[in-house]
């Protein structure tokens, strides 16, 4: 096959019946016109190639190459933003041809062949899609050739909800409702306090029995309430704080956190 | 009824099926190089009258249409099994303990503004209907509940929803919020009494069922 | 051709007839309470197949379409269908052979840049959709065909592409990298007929031509 593929003889014939796609040809000017109707340089060399008249399997590479050069020096008119891509290919090409014609001790990786019978296979690639491209088109097609129903009554579907909703969720939800909307009344519980008045008068009453240092806690009620002893410690403690202010008390710590100690001061 | 049909009737049939619109017989053999289509549409109107479509003369125009027995598959209903939403539940709600109620009452109770689909929506499922308008300024539109409701919900009447106390009892007030609920619960035996004296009797009655039977 | 049609021939011709868009065979059995409707599929495609209009199946879904021999009769003075460039028909012909293909690799095949709008074209027309990425580096959008795609162009399936079996078994939807190294390593006239040996091997990569790959 790659023997077959890559038929280094120049056909003679093909010289000159490769003019652009449907066009008579009709002087230069027309040529590049001709280059905005290839889909880029493959194209052009596919249909260059075509116009072998033989399977791409059985192209000559090397015709095909002066065909394409020879084209592109005809185009005089290249614009050259559409012509750049086929410029580059005719560059290849040409280095595609001396390489081929080289000897082939002379040849660096990859080797010209394997260059040439890529391109074939590309072009052999671009050359089925083509074919299957007018196959497509030509088949019988919608709305051209076959055609659905012109007035088609419609389907419809109307959508219907069968909505769900239990026993529970209805008197739950009027339940949690009443619950948030009750109007919220903030009530303070009676709770057992030791007054600050009484925490003074009792703090200063004991103080006046004893002389020495004694600790905040013995100031407290023993028993009762737990929250009776919570509010009296706190109370006692302001208490304590007030009579060192009036000059009544001294108060001592030894260290953060430690036992308060308080005294009388003497008069 | 046996037939290959012949040219003829398969173009009419043809072009009758892509047509836009009905075509008159005169059209339809303009349309085919001024053929006798006359044959050809009874033959087609003999074959397709047992089938799923007919071709019928309306008007003197021909066109294919579905078999007047089956127009109902044109049309077709689905059902969606579809979950109340919480606020629709909680309207439902509202007009089942203090019907008949208007919007604007379902919303001061509610304390949020309550969008005219959820009352659709409470409709469309059968359970609450208009119940007239209220005599005062505004005369706002009122509602109340179905029979479908009573049903659905297994309720012989609406005096068999629970009251409050019930719900209470029943723990349904407790899920929220504990110490919320606790000051609720504390504070509850006044707060009824403040938000029940203006109520309508019938909504009353309905909180302490026990006491009105 | 005797048949008088049973009533779910009847249902789903009628359903078919007055549908919108081509349906399933599922959609079909669901629009007609669950029925299983693939006996009915298949003996109204037989009755029709004589006649003007035909049942036919693109794509797994069914619909009516005029005979193609009457295209004549019943093409329009306004060109219903779009004309497509000769880029976007090769390149509407390549996702159709390679699907799901990489806009990389649509270039690769045509040996030139790809304008963006030639794809939107393609997918404008409701005959190309984007069928995700490929999990490779830069992780490219890939395009396959669509079922209208299938519909237009009159196929049942995408095995009915014109020639694909053909240049499937010729190794034409293969990379030229891929066909280069078969014919490297094979010696060449066992290279054809390695590629030719399993039609059917060749019929199940075309699902999956990335696999294949």
């Amino acid at each position: 096959m790659i023997e077959d593929g890559l038929l280094f003889e120049p056909l003679a014939e093909t010289g000159e019946d490769w003019n652009a796609p449907g066009t008579a040809p009709s002087g230069d000017a027309a040529l590049y016109l001709e280059l905005d109707g290839w889909e880029g340089p493959l194209d052009l060399l596919l249909d260059l190639a075509r116009r072998q008249k033989v399977d791409l399997k059985a192209i000559s590479i090397l015709a095909l190459v002066d065909q394409y050069i020879s084209y592109i020096e005809r185009a005089e008119a290249l614009r050259l933003e559409i012509a750049a891509d086929y410029l580059v290919m005719a560059a290849w090409l040409a280095y595609l041809k001396s390489a081929l014609l080289l000897p082939k001790e002379e040849q660096e990786e990859p080797g010209p062949e394997e260059l040439a019978l890529r391109l074939q296979l590309r072009l052999q690639r671009l050359g089925a899609m083509r074919e299957a491209a007018s196959r497509l088109l030509a088949r019988d097609r919608l709305g051209r050739d076959v055609f659905a129903r012109g007035a088609p009554e419609g389907l419809r579907i109307d959508r219907k909800n069968d909505w769900q909703c239990d026993w529970y969720a209805l008197v739950s939800s009027y339940a949690q409702l009443k619950a948030r909307n009750e109007p919220v009344f903030h009530m303070v519980r009676e709770r057992p306090v030791m007054t600050l008045d009484s925490a003074l008068d009792r703090v200063s009453a004991m103080l006046g029995v004893r002389l020495d240092w004694m600790e905040l806690r013995e100031f407290l009620p023993r028993q009762g309430d737990l929250r009776l002893q919570r509010s009296a410690l706190a109370s006692s403690f302001v208490a304590a704080l007030e009579l060192a202010r009036q000059g009544r008390a001294e108060i001592r710590q030894e260290e953060i956190f430690g036992p308060l100690h308080l005294r009388r001061v003497a008069a | 009824m046996t037939e290959t049909p012949d040219e003829l009737q398969r173009a009419v049939e043809a072009t009758l099926f892509a047509a836009e619109e009905p075509m008159s017989a005169e059209a339809l053999s303009q349309h085919l190089q001024g053929a006798d289509v006359g044959p050809a549409l009874s033959a087609l109107e003999a074959h397709y009258r047992q089938r799923g479509i007919r071709l019928v003369e309306r008007g003197k125009r021909w066109q294919f249409q579905t078999a007047p027995d089956l127009a109902h598959l044109l049309r077709r209903e689905r059902e969606q099994v579809r979950r109340l939403s919480r606020a629709a539940t909680e309207v439902l709600a509202i007009v089942a303990y203090h019907e008949p109620v208007s919007r604007a009452e379902i919303e001061a109770i509610r304390g949020v503004q309550t969008s005219a689909g959820t009352l659709d929506v409470l409709m469309e499922a059968g359970w609450v209907r208009v119940a007239g308008r209220r005599e005062v300024p505004g005369r706002p539109v009122i509602y109340a509940t179905t029979p479908e409701f009573l049903s659905h919900f297994g309720l012989a009447s609406r005096r068999d929803l629970p009251g409050i106390d019930e719900l209470k009892a029943a723990g349904l007030l407790d899920p929220v919020d504990d110490a919320y609920d606790d000051l609720v619960t504390q504070s509850s035996p006044d707060a009824e009494d403040a938000t029940e004296e203006g109520d309508e009797l019938d909504a009353a009655a309905l909180e302490n069922p026990e006491q009105s039977a």
